[in-house]
């Protein structure tokens, strides 16, 4: 038993670290705008699928030795990635949400489920496509699951620690939620565009008055939470081996609930939501008993926290200020 | 002199219209007007868009083929078969819009489809009240056929046949695999959903009674991508194989995760994991999977189908229930042999059809291919296939008794 | 529509003008009789001469119409008196022409797509372009008519309402016609020439007019309206085919009628609602004779509609009473999660993972057909020697269902309750202020939305037979809600015309099924951008949308007091 | 300092809100400190004092919208209930510093919304048009109408109130505020942005409000329009009561003078009056 409950912590851990890199998307994204970028999922998602395509275009290799592709391959793929989702994320902001800043809060969230609906077929039908050409030859197309290359010294491994088995990928996902959360701190207390965003988050207006471009603060802010989602997308490859088209809408509304959890707008309380949410639901499979402790239920309590934390308390665990949206 | 002009041009105009009139008048061009022989139409109802579209198409050409094969070897003299395949998208409103558009199609004989068993449910009483048979090659839900308790069967609707086997004989045919081979504990792990839930009912009920021990049923959410929790779980049981009911694309990953996670035992799934792609999304030498009927390579009329798709020049791949598709029109073809024959127009022939289709029996695609009372398959041969580097390869042919 | 030509060069060409997009127009007129394409295969077979298809003769009428805008102001202004201004003739026969002009370039489209490549276009298409592209560009060059005051002209009650019958009677026949084609290309040129005449008709002034009219007459427009509905079914010969897409959107309609009371009305946006469709739906089921059924009460259809609809507004209330307290962006993401739990909640019901109350993804199939004191159903019915089948017995009682909604959509909206949830939509903290309880309301709105989906909910269970968790995905929710953004917030005519327009083209268009989604998608962000009032826009939410337009806003006063008279309680809203 | 009760108003006028040591804290700003005021009936009441004093919050807490931190407001005898819609009900009715009318309701529409409370048709009603719907509808009609003749928006019924005047639109919130049937009526600088003829007028209105037998309570910036209006006003700086009496008094006191004159420069440095959720992104830099 206690060997099953340090077994489910690090499951809990790493499914939780992989949560709070896509909730920093969120909670950056409605500290600026209050806007829930219900999109974002899919910004993960497309992040998964543009590392995949760094790989096909670096010639698929599958036998980079191991200090090659930790030091080469991964680094290149995750910015691949990056690429990606930050110009998906952009192009998004610019499109979708900047013309709808000034409407009624109905309109960008609508938009937004359009975006989403959007980018997942868009991926599905045209993944390995070139319009009007026709079928990338040898690329697999996205209508079901698309296998996630291996990456030599990470797919596969395992630590074993006693009785608790540790994989690599989730040792990568929990470092690069670390390595994420120094590098959002380093750029919010000590890069101009991060003070930036802060003060347009308390006061768009006067910020704007002190001479800051706003537009500019509110890409960033996007760029910032896609280029996470992009981590969150090649450790969500690197974990389950596989991509698909759909894995932003699931992974998405979790990562809100994390970002919920912490208390949206709070960069530390999406990191915590995060962790939170992944523990809770490796936790309820194992020690709820009877059949409501089956894996079935744990997307049900997830989102059963989701509420309870709404209705108890509601600006989260680490307290962030709830706007009152009145 | 306004009103002249105009009507000289009027007259211009009519001139010029008769000078065209090259392609005969409206009334006269009938729809082909063949006097001699007489058309019947069999409906295919598959996702041919969406997720599950390469299935459907597969099965939609594959009906194409045995349409095509029935018509140039003049099958049934004095009529001319077509193909009326409609779009089902894998949900059962379209596919209720389907088989109404079907039904209301006085051409209509026959119906091969559906591939999901929640969308027979819908499409299945809409073609009952037409009295048009219907041939599933996909749907494993036994309710189907035997109705809503398995202690008292009730056949549902009398329309309603199928060249697949259900889960209660792909099941018991695994479990007798494993016990043979010397594993007494396993681990059922399934998707929720009718096929897989099935499957596993079927197989544990078999197992235990062969005296093996089910150490852990867990269940998975088929949108899920993350195992951990469930594979935690049944590592701690200690199996010595994990039986999955489901299909590959959470098979796949289910397999690689628990290997991952140290679970190096077998993973064993029924006809919905024996597909390339289960091995190109995780799946490991070792596991195992049954399918119902010999390998392709050992029967002969099953090489032929696929010579003959294969020179039909379909775009898509005849997929994993194309074989079925194809037997289940020459089924409906085989019936409409008898029941067409006196009949004056389509629809008449369709309660014959219903009918005449207890005494279809024939040599397959996919093996042996009849009826039995309550509308099932009467084959009985299986294959267990093993994935064996990087390919499914044949383990053991054999019949379940 | 305004052009970059200059004013002066449109006064100078403006005989020349008016000639050649006459006789572009014509030109259009005399293609219809010559044959568009070379085969036969081409939308409902254009391939004749002399003989045009039913399609090309309801193209005919934009031509004409062209002709006639063109034509009779030539008759000189004195003879048409106050007509001269009433209409706008000029900017009419500009909107027309261009409206051909796109009919024909989607036929055209059509044929080449259908029957592989241009060549196959026939001289007669060929004519229908030129004089298409002719009278377009001709007309560009026409002066801009000053606005039409059509809407303001007094007329006869009668008239009105033959107006409005004659109205009704169009929309029937266009219904019935485009839902007989089997011809994908044929159902787009269709729809083309409809678009075009029906902003020729708003050009003209028509619209405007008839508003006033249906205002009026809102009983006349009301009553007719149902009955051309009602007729519907005997305009399709028995065929199951269309009544069964017919049904669909109804029941598709009624559920996004219920949608439009939380979003619409008071702005709260449910991304979960059909898990409220789906908790009367499987309610229904339960109670009905299936043999699947889990329990083992069966009440009669009336008792268990009453039992869903409640069913489903606890649930309302249940989801509501923690959530609506907090701000209504969680909201969204809140009613997405419960629309989650509801499926996979309704998937482990199954005996494994909990009770067997569902029986987990099978659902409940096998429910038996209705029957009301002996009227089954599932048999046909012969009424006026035309054949009745199952499908329109379904569509007349969710034609009642929707009948009922609209009643308790109109008449709480007109109400202390309804301006209650306006005010919250436009100030929540000055309508708390100003002593109107939120909360309630919000719960009311909520509960009482759930409660229509849940019966709904309890007549498509009849109506589909079976009944499954993953017919209650997320997606379905999104598809409603685009069906009230699409029509319009807070308007029932507008989510009606969404909500068909949202399951009819998928039905007719299967050809693009592949691409549903993707267009659904990117409609929903053109719409929120240019259009986010939908269809038909709701009055009061056409300013929220457009809040810095200030001319806008006193248009739209002007129609306010022209519709409404004033405020008159007893003139809206329906009795009983 | 407490300002103490003021015992030149005549007994035989009852106490109709009573606010004693009110103190509202934010976080660790003190925006209202230990406040007392009372309203009798038939009374307007002055509340003055320069930017951020604590005015509006004050207001706020005697509205029901904040709940004070320590001290007890009643009204009519009776302790205030906690939330604003439940003061309406009880008879204390506000308009807002900055507009808040429901701008795309026409003017009628706004007044009937303030009836809410006062009426009574249920779901019910509604749906079925009950006698009781049609019996209210129509006497709420014919009120509205009334009350917008009065504060003398007659025949503006149907104007959206966003294309009113901008003074249209404060009448309106009068009259949507006197809809709800209110004993005291609390209007948060009503001359706000006026002219001095629409000033005129709405002194006007206010004196003819407080004839037809309600008490007034106003926040105002305009000395000459509070010394004109009131009979009782109190002055508040930096959250306290510093002086409280008739207008002549007030007007008088140097102190009152001393904070309007001297104090600007520092009251603007602390803008903070506010609902600390004003900041929503204030989380961030948490990181």
């Amino acid at each position: 038993m206690v060997e099953l409950f340090f077994q489910q912590l690090i499951n809990g851990l790493s499914l939780g670290a992989l949560y709070a890199l896509i909730a920093v998307g969120y909670t950056v994204v409605y500290g600026i705008v209050q806007l829930i970028n219900f999109a974002h999922g899919e910004i993960f998602m497309i992040g998964a699928f543009g590392a995949f395509v760094t790989w096909m275009l670096l010639g698929r290799p599958t036998d980079w030795s191991v200090a090659t592709s930790l030091l080469v391959l991964l680094p290149l793929m995750i910015i691949g990635g990056m690429v990606a989702s930050v110009a998906t994320a952009v192009a998004t902001e610019r499109f979708a949400y900047r013309p709808l800043r000034n409407a009624p809060r109905l309109a960008p969230l609508i938009s937004a489920i359009g975006v989403s609906v959007f980018l997942q077929e868009f991926v599905r039908l045209f993944f390995g496509t070139i319009p009007f050409v026709g079928r990338i030859p040898g690329w697999p197309d996205a209508k079901s699951a698309v296998p996630f290359p291996s990456i030599p010294g990470i797919s596969g491994q395992t630590i074993q620690l006693g009785g608790v088995l540790i994989q690599m990928p989730a040792i990568f996902t929990l470092g690069a939620l670390a390595v994420s959360t120094v590098f959002l701190w380093y750029f919010v207390n000590r890069t101009k565009t991060g003070r930036a965003m802060v003060a347009t988050s308390q006061d768009p207006d006067t910020a704007r008055l002190m001479g800051i471009n706003v537009d500019r603060v509110i890409v960033a802010a996007f760029a910032v939470g896609a280029a996470l989602a992009a981590v969150a997308g090649v450790a969500h490859g690197l974990r389950y081996g596989n991509i698909d088209f759909r894995m932003g809408f699931l992974a998405g509304l979790k990562a809100f609930t994390a970002a919920v959890l912490g208390g949206i707008g709070n960069i530390n309380g999406a990191v915590v939501g995060g962790l939170v949410l992944g523990l809770a639901e490796a936790m309820a499979t194992t020690f709820i008993p009877g059949q409501f402790g089956s894996s079935a239920w744990k997307d049900v309590w997830a989102f059963v926290l989701l509420i309870l934390v709404l209705v108890f308390r509601p600006q989260g665990l680490l307290g962030a200020k709830v706007v009152d949206r009145a | 002199m306004n009103k002249r002009i105009y009507s000289l041009a009027g007259v211009a105009v009519l001139a010029a219209s008769l000078a065209l009139t090259g392609c005969g008048a409206r009334t006269d061009a009938g729809t082909g007007g063949g006097s001699a022989t007489k058309v019947a139409k069999i409906g295919v109802i598959a996702p041919m868009s969406g997720g599950l579209s390469a299935m459907g198409l597969g099965m939609k050409n594959s009906v194409d083929l045995a349409i095509k094969q029935a018509n140039a070897s003049n099958a049934i003299p004095g009529w001319k078969l077509e193909l009326a395949a409609e779009d089902d998208q894998a949900t059962p409103d379209v596919g209720k819009n389907a088989a109404t558009k079907l039904a209301s199609d006085d051409q209509v004989v026959g119906v091969v489809g559906t591939l999901n068993s929640s969308v027979a449910q819908v499409v299945t009483p809409v073609l009952a009240a037409a009295n048009i048979v219907q041939v599933s090659p996909a749907n494993t839900n036994p309710t189907l056929t035997k109705g809503a308790d398995p202690a008292t069967p009730k056949r549902p609707y009398a329309n309603y046949f199928r060249t697949c086997t259900t889960d209660a004989v792909q099941g018991p045919f695994a479990a007798q695999y494993l016990l043979g081979a010397g594993i007494k504990k396993v681990a059922t792990i399934h998707d929720k959903k009718a096929y897989g839930q099935g499957l596993v009912e079927a197989f544990t009920t078999a197992f235990k009674a062969g005296g093996g021990e089910v150490v852990a049923a867990e269940t998975i959410n088929p949108d899920d991508s993350d195992f951990s929790a469930v594979i935690s779980k049944v590592k701690a049981a200690g199996p010595a194989a994990v039986y999955y009911g489901g299909e590959y694309p959470q098979a796949g990953p289910l397999s690689k995760q628990m290997k991952a996670a140290g679970l190096k035992v077998p993973l064993m799934g029924g006809d919905g994991i024996y597909d390339g792609k289960f091995i190109e999304l995780g799946g490991t030498d070792g596991d195992l999977a049954t399918s119902v009927g010999a390998p392709v390579e050992t029967l002969d009329s099953a090489k032929a189908f696929v010579a003959a798709y294969n020179a039909g020049g379909y775009a898509e791949g005849y997929s994993a229930y194309g074989a079925y598709a194809y037997d289940a029109a020459n089924a409906i073809i085989a019936s409409l042999k008898t029941s067409l024959a006196s009949a004056a127009d389509a629809k008449s022939a369709r309660s014959a059809t219903v009918t005449d289709m207890a005494k279809v029996s024939f040599e397959g695609a996919t093996g042996k291919v009849g009826f039995d009372e309550w509308g099932d398959s009467v084959s009985r041969v299986l294959t267990v296939y093993k994935v064996d580097g990087g390919k499914w390869v044949a383990e053991k042919t054999g019949e379940l008794k | 529509m305004r052009t970059v030509i200059p004013d002066e060069l449109k006064i100078q060409l403006r005989y020349p003008a008016r000639a050649v997009g006459l006789v572009g127009a014509v030109a259009m007129i005399i293609s219809v009789f010559l044959p568009w394409s070379y085969g036969h295969g081409a939308l409902d077979d254009v391939g004749f001469s002399g003989s045009p298809s039913p399609l090309q003769l309801v193209f005919l009428t934009l031509p004409v119409l062209v002709v006639v805008l063109l034509g009779v102001p030539l008759v000189g202004k004195a003879k048409l008196g106050r007509w001269a201004k009433t209409v706008a003739w000029n900017t009419t026969a500009k909107t027309t022409a261009i409206a051909s002009l796109g009919a024909v370039v989607v036929a055209m489209a059509a044929i080449a797509i259908e029957l592989g490549g241009l060549v196959n276009i026939e001289v007669g298409g060929w004519v229908a372009v030129a004089g298409a592209v002719l009278s377009a560009v001709a007309t560009i060059f026409l002066p801009d008519s000053p606005e039409p005051t059509l809407s303001r002209v007094k007329t006869a009650r009668w008239v009105q309402i033959l107006a409005i019958v004659l109205v009704l009677a169009v929309v029937l026949f266009s219904a019935a016609y485009a839902l007989g084609m089997s011809d994908a290309g044929a159902f787009l040129v269709f729809a083309a020439i409809l678009t075009g005449l029906v902003l020729a008709l708003r050009q003209f002034g028509v619209f405007g007019w008839l508003g006033n009219a249906s205002a009026n007459n809102n009983r006349v427009l009301v009553v007719s309206a149902f009955a051309v509905a009602f007729a519907f079914p005997f305009t399709q010969n028995g065929s199951n085919a269309n009544m069964s897409i017919a049904s669909q959107v109804l029941i598709f309609a009624a559920t996004a009628l219920g949608l439009n009371i939380v979003v619409g009305l008071v702005g709260l946006l449910d991304l979960g609602y059909i898990a409220f469709l789906g908790a009367g739906a499987f309610t229904a089921a339960i109670l009905s004779e299936s043999a699947f059924s889990t329990v083992n009460f069966h009440p009669p259809f009336i008792v268990t509609v009453l039992i869903s609809g409640t069913v489903a507004s606890i649930l309302g209330l249940i989801i509501g009473a923690p959530t609506l307290r907090v701000s209504g962006d969680y909201l969204a993401i809140v009613t997405l999660a419960f629309g989650e739990i509801f499926r996979i909640t309704m998937n482990n019901l199954d005996g494994t993972d909990g009770p067997n109350v569902t029986n987990g993804s099978d659902g409940i199939p096998g429910i038996p057909d209705l029957n009301f004191f002996g009227f089954d159903f599932a048999q046909p019915h012969v009424i006026a020697g035309i054949e009745i089948g199952r499908f329109a017995n379904y569509y007349w009682l969710m034609l009642v269902v929707i009948a009922l909604i609209i009643v308790v959509f109109t008449n709480m909206n007109h109400s202390r309750i309804g301006r209650g949830w306006v005010a919250i939509r436009e100030d929540e903290l000055a309508a708390e202020a100003m002593g109107v309880n939120t909360f309630t309301l919000k719960l009311l709105a909520f509960a009482g939305g759930a409660f229509l989906a849940g019966v709904a909910g309890s007549v498509k269970a009849h109506y589909d037979v079976s009944v499954t968790p993953d017919q209650y995905v997320f997606l379905e929710s999104a598809f409603l809600l685009a069906a009230v953004v699409l029509g319009g917030m807070g308007t029932v005519g507008g989510v009606l015309i969404g909500a068909t327009i949202l399951k009819l083209l998928p039905e007719k268009l299967r050809f693009f099924s592949d691409y549903r989604l993707l267009l659904f998608g990117l409609l929903m962000i053109l719409m929120m951008r240019f259009r986010p009032e939908g269809i038909v826009a709701d009055e009061r939410r056409q300013l929220e949308f457009h809040d810095e337009d200030e001319e806008l806003a006193d248009e739209i006063e002007e129609e306010l007091i022209a519709h409404h008279g004033h405020l008159n309680p007893e003139r809206k809203g329906f009795e009983l | 300092m407490t300002a103490s009760v003021d015992a030149r108003v005549a007994p035989s006028r009852e106490v109709l809100l009573d606010a004693r040591n009110v103190i509202m804290q934010f976080g660790g700003l003190r925006a209202v400190n230990d406040v007392s005021l009372q309203v009798h009936t038939g009374e307007i009441v002055g509340l003055i004092g320069p930017n951020g004093a604590g005015k509006t919050t004050f207001f706020n807490c005697l509205t029901g919208l904040y709940q004070p931190t320590s001290g007890s407001v009643e009204f009519s005898g009776q302790p205030l209930p906690p939330k604003p819609r439940l003061a309406v009900r009880a008879g204390m009715a506000r308009t807002f510093q900055n507009i808040r009318l429901f701008h795309n309701m026409t003017a009628i529409e706004n007044v009937m919304v303030g009836m809410y409370s006062r009426t009574k048709t249920n779901a019910i009603d509604a749906i079925f048009r009950l006698p009781r719907h049609r019996r209210e509808e129509a006497a709420s009609t014919e009120r509205a109408k009334e009350l917008l003749d009065f504060v003398g928006l007659t025949g503006s019924g149907d104007t959206l109130s966003r294309n009113l005047p901008y003074g249209d639109q404060r009448r309106l919130e009068i009259a949507r505020a006197l809809a709800t049937d209110p004993k005291l009526l609390l209007l948060d600088e009503p001359t706000a942005g006026m002219n001095p003829q629409e000033t005129r007028q709405a002194e006007e209105l206010i004196f003819r409000i407080r004839d037809s037998g309600l008490a007034v309570l106003v926040i105002e910036h305009d000395m000459r329009f509070i010394f004109n209006l009131c009979d009782r006003v109190a002055c508040l700086v930096r959250g306290a009561v510093l002086v409280e009496g008739p207008p002549a008094v007030v007007q008088n006191d140097p102190r009152v003078i001393e904070a309007y004159i001297g104090m600007p420069a520092t009251e603007s440095t602390t803008p903070n009056w506010q609902q600390p959720g004003d900041n929503p992104g204030e989380g961030v830099e948490d990181a």
